[in-house]
């Protein structure tokens, strides 16, 4: 039952929503699917918001870290006596402390990584820049800073590693336990690209591409303020954590505590796309000093420190790229070798090292297809998951091939893509690795893109751009944004592994005066889960969403949440809301009894609507308020009989069902939900200095039912605006000595507002046949951004020698490189034809 | 970065100043005191003046190699607050006339938070105190030599 | 970062007072906008000991005539304050263009003249465009007062002919009389820093040209502006005599464009910005 | 002439209410309105005075406090997100903002309603360009500008 998707297009201002709505799958319409203005935003626009450095506690201690300026050094000596000497400093922890109080954290991977020993301070020897080595308490924060110069730590420098292919010949290693720098690699074959290659007409080989490192560099920062409780030996985190499920299972044991004895709080967040997930080594510091000095105490990182030490994204190398295509343009399939550089410590690594395998063929319906994975460690910041984790990388992967064999085969990228994508009546489609994409029209959300960028007007503007003496080039950028991860993926890493499945805890109650409470699990960092959240509820209820008041972000003690709580992997949509659906219609059932009950009426004559539980075509006072079933059920019960107890306070867990992985085949269902995102940009080039000037810009985006249309589309641009900033000037780049060179915003350019071109932003909706709502998860975005453009600029080149984009980020000096010297990159391609 | 500096002193003054650790010790730009550790060994407590302020650091000298009027090395560790700084510098001396011609070499490497601060407002920063350590190298053999005349 | 060192402030009311601080009391810095100042004490890369604030020195926020008709601007006028200025309109609007392109509103609301010169960070936008106008520079001592061209000024990275002691009074800027001035260069996003930029001014057929960026201090394209002498100052004449001006340089190279790539800007930008002075020439 | 110090005795205007504190010379503008008074609207995104989350507006003038020391706010009248609309109304840019959904985790917001609360002010019925060059100094990595932008062209309009 896939929709008809249509091409009536609204051409409007610049930024135009264009909405093709069709029939939803579950709900008649109420207030799902309208842009119901946030409830988040009252707060937040008086600046009245809650972030973890707003909140103050009496006698509270400022935590600042001692950083490693080395890349790779041994610890010699750490001489924290003129710290504690100066007032007002309350005390330190250094890494021998660390080594004898908690356990290292727990390592997924099987050995040599499995064997790392990764602690919350520097133990013994620095691995990057920036890694923190100690920490010092003060009673305010320029003191504990004033505290941390006095800190003498003593190096011995180490041989450095920065480059992914060095770190592998180990000749340096960077952990001894582990004994080599590999953490993890394995093959994966699928289908028989030997045969494919051996039948293909031509074969495309590429020898090198390479994604590179940045991060979304959210604009808080992370930190937290931890409260040790001495009577209850708990611990509480008022923090910006977006994953405290995992958070726990990390730090409970390096604390060897139980899991229920720390409690994550959090409130407003920042941003998070996935950098505030491994938090943990500076948190478990924190519980140290707290439980250390008997004071609440509280760290913020400052923006230097998150470049150099906290999450960046998966940097990638793919090599000898071969691709089997046949003479009609058809793509059989393509091999590759995978080099992945996870920095100094793989905390939430080596999942990167499967997570690709949720789009493994891209959106394309090649059925062969072998990728060699090998992960590395290197003396650069750890990798942690980055908006697009993974996938982005591979499906910058698919985009290079095809837009190179359009390049060398001299096909049209238009249509290569619309020969080889997955066509609308094969969904269902089952990848060759045993994934299901479960709906969507690729090239419909394409010939959109095409019409919003007015692509029939290409060649006449190249010429005008040319007049101009500049150069123009169009490129296609199409991604899946694969929602809801089945942790099961992990056991095709390491099979022992007792992860699998995923799930998210939502709570619905109705209180004495009939207000409607919901608590989720989720941590949302600005995608507006509390007014999706209220949008569904109401219309289960049958109230409106001012009605329903929804608990700000999470609580680890008053709030419901499982084992996988947090908001990450773009599955909101699915177990978010899942689970509030799933509380919200146990309440509903309870209602509807109860009125029965009380209106002497049969229970399928009730209905809930406008915030009254009455019969339906009913007599006027044949209707109740929740307040009365609110007051009833709390605090006037004695009339119920005694085997009718309806609570009106339910749970639920949304537990997605993946069935089990193939550990021998490395197949099954890694992920549930695929939004479609297609991205076509215009650049200009300026062949004098490279600068590239982006002049028209769409982005269409499928995600199934929009239960907020308006909130779809502000991911749609944010997704867009951090891929912009990565294809173009975000970069974290490191010298020979292991020195980040871009460690803040004067050196790490991310767009401001006149960066950003106008964004025209277009919709479908293909719902999912397996979400509750018909809802798929698409916060994330696949870096639809990066493809398109570096597309757009190879396309640009080709009248200026045919220069071949190699990496993902290409700023004015690397595109000049590429006019200077085209045959560099072209030496990297070769074409055999039979 | 290196260079060529034409010294009007003969190389045995040029000679004394460079292996004299007291006399090096007065190059380096802001020192405020300096102690002998050994003859190989020296260090100095200096106030870099970087225009808009000092940057104090604690730097530790080693002598590495010597040949008598020929060619001295040695390397410099120096550690402050929100500087750490490693240079390796050799001077290779030549009869000119009656004076001598130094060649120099300073490998200058900077990291932490003044790293920060900019690779291309870094590079030229380091280049001007280099410059001025050559500079009180050329005025120090400049004195010597008068006074050895003297 | 962000949290400083100790530090002593004073806020004098005059000139005089002011000078005095600076001389009397060592490591002592003035504070104007502490649009660049400020970021350096948060890395505590370096630290003044001493902050003179001069916010209460009104006198140093006048922009006017001298008796010669140069352009008098303050040295705590602002950025915003430039932009705005009818006197500046009138005697050389480049200076407003150039101020309009500087990082951003609030910067410009509190960043000031004197302190990007006196900085003399190599990226900032005024030392080349001062070198290119031909400005000159009144420092105030306890001695007394003193000018000195712009070749003379800017020694080095946050390294000026202003001394220990001494405070930047106002620089003097020549009216465009019928000169055209061009400024050119690429930067990092959008009104970013410039990875190289050029300053040039035109009039008659006496050229100067500015490079920014390319070393510690503005460099002058000497070469270049004999090689234009007496030039149309069409597209290919200029283009041509920009030809070899890389070669004479040693750029740094960092994360946005290597000494190579500089050596190209460099060549692009002065063309680029002798072409904008020679258009706005007003025709003789 | 007083000798320099390392602390002093400021007096200011915030949001309307005269505030006399000691304070060191080294502390923060940002620091002090966020520690010392309690006003946490104002954020720090950045260590480089790029992000612009601490804009507030100081006699007049949107400027980054995170560049300032408060020492330098004696005798000023600041003005903070959480001073804009009286107790519990918001202004028509701040409606504007929740109806574009010109806000996502909001760290960004109050610098950016800052920004653009001056531009207004100076200029009632911006364009789309004059806006953006309003809020260059005001980074987001949420919403990509675009609604932002909206919100603001929008209030203009509206009071067109």
């Amino acid at each position: 039952m896939s929709p008809t998707p249509s091409n009536s297009l609204l051409q409007g201002a610049s930024s135009s929503t264009v909405v093709e709505t069709v029939e939803p799958v579950v709900l008649e319409k109420g207030y799902i699917g309208r842009s119901v203005p946030r409830k988040e935003d009252r707060r937040l626009v008086q600046g009245l918001g809650t972030f973890f450095d707003d909140v103050r506690r009496h006698g509270m201690g400022y935590v600042h870290f001692v950083r490693s300026p080395y890349a790779h050094a041994r610890i010699l000596s750490i001489d924290v006596s003129k710290a504690l000497e100066l007032e007002g400093v309350y005390g330190t922890i250094t890494g021998d402390e660390v080594a004898i109080h908690t356990d290292p954290f727990f390592e997924m991977s099987v050995e040599p990584g499995g064997n790392i020993k990764d602690y919350a301070l520097a133990v013994g020897r620095v691995r990057h820049m920036g890694e923190p080595v100690a920490a010092v308490c003060a009673s305010t924060r320029e003191l504990a800073r004033d505290a941390a110069d006095l800190i003498e730590v003593e190096y011995d420098a180490l041989p450095v590693l920065v480059d992914a292919e060095e770190s592998l010949k180990d000749e340096v290693v960077l952990h001894d336990d582990a004994g080599s720098n590999v953490v993890w690699s394995g093959v994966f074959d699928w289908g028989d690209v030997d045969q494919a290659l051996a039948e293909a007409d031509h074969v495309v080989k590429i020898d090198r591409l390479h994604f590179h490192r940045f991060s979304s560099t959210p604009l808080e920062c992370a930190g937290a303020l931890v409260e040790y409780d001495k009577g209850t030996g708990e611990w509480t985190l008022t923090c910006n954590h977006q994953m405290p499920g995992v958070g726990a299972i990390w730090m409970a044991p390096a604390l060897r505590t139980g899991i229920d004895k720390l409690r994550f709080v959090t409130h407003d967040i920042g941003g998070g796309f996935g950098n505030k997930i491994c938090l943990h080594p500076q948190y478990v510091v924190l519980c140290l000093m707290a439980r250390k000095l008997g004071r609440p105490v509280q760290w913020t990182e400052w923006r230097t420190d998150q470049h150099t030490a906290n999450a960046h994204g998966n940097e990638r190398t793919f090599l000898d790229v071969e691709v089997a295509v046949k003479a009609d343009g058809t793509m059989t399939g393509f091999k590759v070798k995978a080099l992945d550089d996870c920095g100094a410590f793989p905390r939430y690594e080596p999942l990167g090292c499967i997570i690709w395998a949720q789009v493994t063929p891209g959106l394309y319906s090649w059925r062969n297809i072998r990728v060699d994975f090998t992960q590395v460690c290197t003396n650069k910041s750890p990798v942690s998951p980055n908006r697009g984790y993974s996938r982005m990388q591979h499906l910058w992967l698919t985009e290079r091939i095809v837009d190179i064999v359009a390049t060398e085969l001299g096909l049209d990228p238009v249509e290569v893509r619309k020969r080889n994508y997955v066509k609308a009546e094969q969904m269902p489609y089952e990848t060759p690795n045993g994934c299901v994409y479960d709906s969507g029209d690729y090239a419909a959300a394409l010939d959109i893109a095409l019409d919003l960028i007015d692509y029939g007007s290409i060649e006449e503007r190249r010429v005008e751009a040319a007049s101009r003496g500049r150069l123009l080039g169009f490129g296609i950028g199409s991604t899946l944004d694969s929602g809801t991860n089945n942790f099961g993926q992990s056991t095709l890493l390491n099979p022992d592994l007792q992860f699998s499945g995923n799930n998210e805890a939502a709570s619905v109650k109705l209180d004495i005066f009939g207000e409607v409470v919901v608590t989720i699990g989720t941590v949302p960092q600005g995608q507006g889960h509390e007014t999706t959240a209220a949008q569904v509820v109401a219309d289960i209820l049958g109230c409106s969403p001012e009605q329903v008041n929804v608990r700000r972000g999470h609580d680890t003690w008053f709030n419901s949440h499982a084992g996988f709580s947090g908001t990450y992997a773009s599955q909101f949509a699915f177990t978010g809301l899942g689970a509030v659906k799933g509380a919200a219609e146990l309440v509903r059932e309870d209602m509807v009894q109860l009125a029965a009950a009380v209106l002497q009426a049969p229970v399928d004559a009730i209905e809930l609507a406008d915030g009254f539980a009455r019969i339906k075509d009913g007599p006027e006072e044949a209707a109740l308020p929740f307040m009365a079933l609110g007051a009833i059920v709390n605090a006037n019960n004695a009339f119920l009989p005694p085997d009718f107890n309806p609570t009106l306070n339910h749970r639920f867990v949304c537990r997605p069902y993946f069935g089990m992985v193939d550990t021998e085949k490395k197949t099954g269902q890694l992920t549930l939900t695929y939004a479609t995102q297609i991205h076509a940009a215009v650049v200009e080039i300026d062949p004098e200095t490279g600068d590239v000037e982006i002049v028209d810009y769409a982005a269409v985006d499928d995600c199934g039912v929009r239960i907020n249309p308006q909130i779809v589309e502000g991911q749609v641009h944010g997704a867009t605006a951090h891929a912009i900033g990565a294809a173009l000037s975000e970069e974290f780049v490191y010298d020979e000595d292991g020195t980040l060179l871009t460690a803040n915003f004067y050196d790490y350019h991310v767009p401001h507002a006149m960066d950003m071109p106008p964004l025209k932003t277009g919709a479908m909706e293909s719902p999912s046949p397996v979400a509750p709502l018909g809802a798929k998860g698409m916060g994330e975005g696949g870096g639809g951004g990066i493809h398109c453009i570096g597309a757009a600029i190879q396309d640009a080149l080709r009248a200026a020698g045919g220069a071949i984009v190699y990496t993902s980020c290409n700023p004015a000096h690397r595109v000049w490189s590429m006019l200077q010297d085209p045959e560099a990159t072209r030496a990297n391609v070769k074409v055999v034809s039979r | 970065m290196s260079g060529t500096k034409e010294l009007s002193a003969p190389r045995e003054t040029v000679w004394g100043v460079i292996s004299e650790p007291s006399e090096m010790a007065k190059l380096m730009p802001g020192v405020e005191s300096f102690e002998i550790t050994d003859e190989r060994h020296w260090t100095a407590k200096v106030k870099v003046p970087l225009g808009l302020g000092g940057l104090k650091m604690t730097m530790n000298f080693e002598k590495l190699e010597e040949r008598p009027l020929e060619f001295a090395s040695m390397r410099a560790k120096g550690q402050g607050v929100g500087a750490l700084m490693d240079m390796t510098t050799s001077f290779t001396l030549s009869e000119a006339g009656e004076g001598t011609s130094m060649v120099w070499e300073a490998d200058v490497k900077i990291a932490g938070p003044v790293g920060a601060m900019g690779q291309r407002v870094l590079q030229p920063i380091v280049n001007q105190q280099v410059s001025q350590v050559l500079a009180a190298l050329e005025e120090r053999v400049a004195a010597a030599s008068t006074s050895a005349e003297g | 970062m962000v949290l400083l060192r100790e530090v002593g402030y004073a806020r004098p009311a005059t000139i005089e007072d002011a000078v005095s601080l600076l001389a009397t009391h060592d490591g002592a810095r003035p504070l104007a906008g502490g649009q660049t100042l400020v970021n350096v004490m948060k890395a505590r890369a370096a630290a003044p000991d001493v902050l003179v604030d001069l916010v209460d020195l009104d006198e140093l926020r006048a922009i006017g005539f001298s008796s010669d008709g140069l352009l008098e601007i303050g040295a705590m006028v602002t950025y915003t304050q430039l932009m705005g200025s009818s006197e500046v309109d009138v005697a050389r609007p480049i200076l407003a263009e150039v101020a309009s392109t500087i990082a951003d509103v609030q910067v410009r609301n509190r960043g000031t003249v004197g302190g990007n010169v006196c900085v003399s960070d190599p990226t900032n936008h005024f030392p080349p465009l001062l070198v290119a106008l031909g400005a000159t520079f009144t420092i105030r001592a306890e001695s007394g007062e003193r000018t000195v061209s712009a070749d003379e000024f800017f020694l080095g990275v946050y390294l000026t002919a202003v001394g220990e002691g001494e405070l930047l009074t106002k620089v003097n800027v020549p009216p465009s009389s019928g000169a055209g001035d061009g400024f050119a260069g690429v930067t990092i996003g959008k009104h970013g820093t410039y990875i190289v930029d050029a300053a040039a001014t035109v009039s008659g057929d006496d050229v100067r040209i500015a490079l920014g960026c390319v070393a510690a201090t503005p460099v002058r394209a000497s070469a270049m502006e004999e090689r234009l002498t007496g030039s149309d100052f069409s597209e290919d004449s200029v283009r041509s005599a920009a030809v070899g001006v890389g070669a004479t340089l040693d750029p740094p190279a960092d994360v946005h464009g290597s000494a190579d790539y500089r050596r190209r800007l460099a060549e692009v930008s002065a063309a680029r910005a002798v072409l904008q002075a020679a258009r706005r020439r007003r025709a003789k | 002439m007083e000798a320099p110090a390392r602390s002093r005795a400021i007096s200011l205007e915030v949001n309307g209410e005269q505030i006399e504190m000691e304070v060191p010379a080294r502390r923060l503008l940002v620091h002090f309105i966020r520690d010392d008074l309690g006003l946490t609207g104002t954020h720090v995104g950045c260590d480089t005075g790029n992000c612009g989350a601490c804009t507030i507006d100081l006699d007049g003038q949107p400027v980054k406090s995170c560049m300032a020391l408060a020492v330098q706010a004696d005798g000023a009248k600041i003005r903070t997100v959480e001073g804009l609309a009286a107790e519990g109304e918001l202004t028509a840019l701040q409606q504007a903002f929740n109806k574009h959904h010109a806000l996502q985790c909001g760290y960004c917001t109050p610098g950016m309603l800052m920004s653009a609360t001056a531009l207004l002010e100076r200029n009632p019925h911006p364009t789309e360009d004059e806006v953006r060059y309003a809020l260059q100094g005001n980074i987001c990595r949420c919403t990509g500008y675009v609604n932002i932008v909206e919100a603001v062209v929008a209030v203009g309009e509206e009071h067109a």
